[in-house]
């Protein structure tokens, strides 16, 4: 299979459900087709896993209004979740507010939505954004909209555990960002150069497996007809075959 | 003691400028039509609570200059992208921000709906929001040790103000799982509401429908506004995206905003 | 991943001896049938929450020594007057009694619910089920100035367990306006239903029932039990007068009581 | 009309369901058939009157479980509840647990229920109790289910404003009880006697009104038979006519 074989978000889709296996619940917030698509496909290779996508109608279950995602984080009862932002640095602080000096950015972007409170309270959280660049992978956020490390008395059965970008998968630990492998055919020092935190590595970074067989197939048989239901023209742009 | 208003204008009475207006997000029941009849009477001052994000409404209000402080946890057109007359408010300065996160805005209701100044909240720790909302104080958990944690004020709105799907002529209003809405009733002094469909008989009399409807003791003014949601979708209705596309497109300019909001109130 | 066992054996296992057990008040869906497999199971040492307070199930299960520890803010037979064994067992220091008040137990399961170690409550203050209960402390309102408080710490059941009116083969149970049903749910780490009847379908796929459905994700257990209040009654079904009122006379005696039971247990 | 022509039930009725004139929504606790009469009453001479009764399915209107009674109060939403106690002090103090020591008094009862918590909440508490000795109208309770009282920098809304029993009307307030009237035939002396804790009283008691002709065609009528869904046995016994 050559590299063209499959596109750059089944790459990250299938990085992503693999970081999902043995779980029992993720939910994935509104606005992430590519999550949701992961989660998807874990799903569809491990049918025990519950799948809740805010956005959806056939995957939210939810019956007690806008806050029981949010009690039911806090219950325990949600193994993993998705964050990105328009700044992550090394730290793994997230920033979705604003680019420039609080109150009055350079840019404004959304809002901090539920990251300030699921991020503590979600075992496994997973970071994840196509673009790969010194500007969204900075030295330091403008804003924290949740902080990926707290001091230990600080109740946190959750946190960053992964980042998955366009070109690499990380992991997050004790000591910050580790890179676990590339993809989409960049080098370790291709990494480096377009990351704007340090992080960890090995001298040999083995490259992301790519999509398998199996994969491929749930992806683009029943993980698209899903996804088209909530985000039919990323259904239909990012699924190859 | 009917609750049922002839229109528009007799619903938003409650709704005086610098009134504090809880609304809900765009998934959730926008009382849009109401919204435009707020910005032909030149409603001001708005303080906008968005339950806990909010979408169309809360953009062309503030493109329309009708918010003086806005309450949210995130304002954007959906797939759309970023919500411009809102970005470009906070960018220019023009309305006060008050940053949130989701549960803080849901537990800020649910503690005005019990009637008691706060509720705690875990996670926010390490978060800017805790700089720049004063008024969310950290105090170590009584029942811990060494343990902070965050509390969040009650959030009492003057007004709570959405589309449903129906309503009954006693005034009882029914949302389905849409809770968030009967929370926004319980927290707001009055709710106003406009509905698809006025429905004969009581709909707390079905054990079904009365388990998603909100009894007429929280509810102060009901409009029959069919479609009053639109452009935005509800329910089993998809929304109008060629409608909200054009929106997204005009509003990238104060110009292209100010002529779409001409159009919208002619 | 099938959430329906085949009998109250099955049902019950989460429920082993010392088990913290919510239950509901007699009007809202009494697990009695899984009760009398309890007692025939010989639990024992029960931590009872009456949510927020119960009847003849609390009482049957104190008069056959399966309670340890009784935490309710009241506990009677309805129009039939004083729970006999219930009483006896405090009268004779039989049982710990954690006295509470409603709002307070229903405030305690909404912290489990929201994660969160305590809820304030206003009230109470003056009350000497503030010298009883130490773990309700008071502070001083962080909002305010000089303003006592009450904090009421969540209260997480190990097994919430009642009866309701149908279930899904999905796993999810409706209960319609019966919240504190689903608030138990959500505050248990486990839920262990009866239910009269198994529907086919999505309980979630109908606008309207969904409304009142407590969804599979909080549901561990469901038992396939008609009748399984009896003989209380449930919705629309009327409660076995005659046979409350003979437990209630049986009951006045321990011996009367212990008879009563030997013929339920039969 | 005779002293006969009316039952003791109806006559404290009537005083109770006068005390709610005005008002928009009374709440009724359960297992509570004489203050549903009164509210069912005073509703039938003023339809704006809003009834909501624990334990009806007619006069409950709640949809957010158990709590919702609560919630309501609190948000000020409730305008009068009704309150009994085993005892009752001067200090309008009242015991629902038990009489004797806590805890293992020598008589034990249901206990507090909603008291500690609606005492404080509701604006006008009607407190009630059909029988008039020293034994419930004591000098102090046992056990404080809920606190007449409360210090000025107590957050509190509301509190006990009556005491009505089979024998006599009182009012509280910031001087403790004062007798407003006696009925079933009772002199000031008969009341002085049968009361266990001091309260002010005129030189001259005046004599409870009793039941006016529209009054009693209302409470055996439309009240007795709303009131017969809910308590039977009451019904059947309370009303005369």
């Amino acid at each position: 299979m050559s590299a063209a074989a499959f596109t750059d978000e089944e790459q990250m889709a299938v990085v992503m459900a693999r970081l999902l296996r043995g779980l029992r619940h993720v939910a994935v917030g509104a606005l992430s087709p590519l999550p949701a698509s992961a989660a998807l496909l874990a799903q569809a290779l491990d049918g025990q896993l519950q799948v809740t996508i805010l956005g959806s109608k056939r995957y939210l279950k939810f019956t007690d209004g806008g806050r029981e995602l949010f009690d039911c984080a806090a219950q325990g009862r949600i193994d993993a979740f998705f964050l990105s932002g328009v700044q992550i640095d090394g730290e793994a602080n997230i920033n979705l507010v604003g680019v420039g000096d609080y109150p009055k950015p350079d840019k404004r972007f959304p809002g901090s939505f539920g990251s300030a409170y699921l991020y503590h309270l979600v075992p496994k959280v997973i970071l994840f954004r196509q673009e790969h660049t010194p500007r969204i992978l900075v030295p330091k956020v403008d804003f924290v909209s949740a902080a990926g490390r707290s001091p230990s008395n600080v109740y946190r059965p959750g946190g960053p555990r992964h980042l998955v970008t366009g070109r690499a998968a990380f992991a997050f630990g004790e000591r910050g960002f580790s890179l676990v492998s590339t993809h989409g055919g960049a080098s370790a020092a291709d990494i480096e150069a377009s990351t704007g935190f340090a992080f960890e590595r090995a001298a040999e970074v083995p490259s992301t497996p790519p999509p398998g067989a199996e994969e491929l197939a749930a992806l683009r048989g029943p993980v698209k007809a899903a996804v088209a239901e909530i985000y039919p023209a990323f259904a239909s742009r990012a699924f190859g075959g | 003691m009917t609750r049922l208003v002839p229109d528009l204008e007799a619903l938003l009475e409650p709704v005086t400028d610098g009134c504090s207006v809880a609304v809900p997000p765009d998934y959730s029941g926008v009382a849009l039509a109401a919204t435009r009849a707020l910005l032909k009477r030149g409603v001001r001052h708005l303080h906008l609570i968005a339950v806990p994000q909010a979408g169309l409404q809360a953009d062309v209000l503030i493109g329309a200059g009708a918010v003086g402080t806005l309450e949210a946890a995130g304002i954007n057109l959906g797939e759309l992208g970023l919500a411009p007359r809102f970005t470009a408010a906070v960018e220019a300065g023009a309305i006060t921000m008050r940053d949130a996160t989701c549960p803080a805005i849901h537990a800020g209701l649910q503690a005005a709906e019990k009637g008691i100044p706060f509720l705690p909240l875990r996670g926010i720790l390490g978060s800017d929001l805790l700089k720049v909302r004063p008024d969310w104080r950290v105090i170590d958990n009584p029942y811990g040790s060494n343990d902070p944690i965050v509390l969040i004020p009650a959030i009492r709105p003057q007004v709570a103000l959405f589309h449903a799907r129906m309503a009954d002529r006693e005034g009882n209003v029914w949302v389905g799982v849409r809770r968030e809405l009967m929370l926004m009733a319980h927290a707001a002094a009055q709710a106003c509401v406009t509905v698809e469909e006025i429905v004969e008989g009581n709909l707390l009399d079905d054990p079904a429908l009365a388990a998603g409807t909100i009894p007429a003791l929280y509810i102060s003014r009901i409009a029959h506004v069919p479609g009053g949601m639109r452009p935005l979708g509800f329910g089993e209705e998809a929304s109008d995206e060629a409608a909200l596309a054009g929106y997204a497109k005009a509003a990238r300019t104060e110009d292209g905003f100010q002529q779409w909001l001409k159009g919208w109130l002619a």
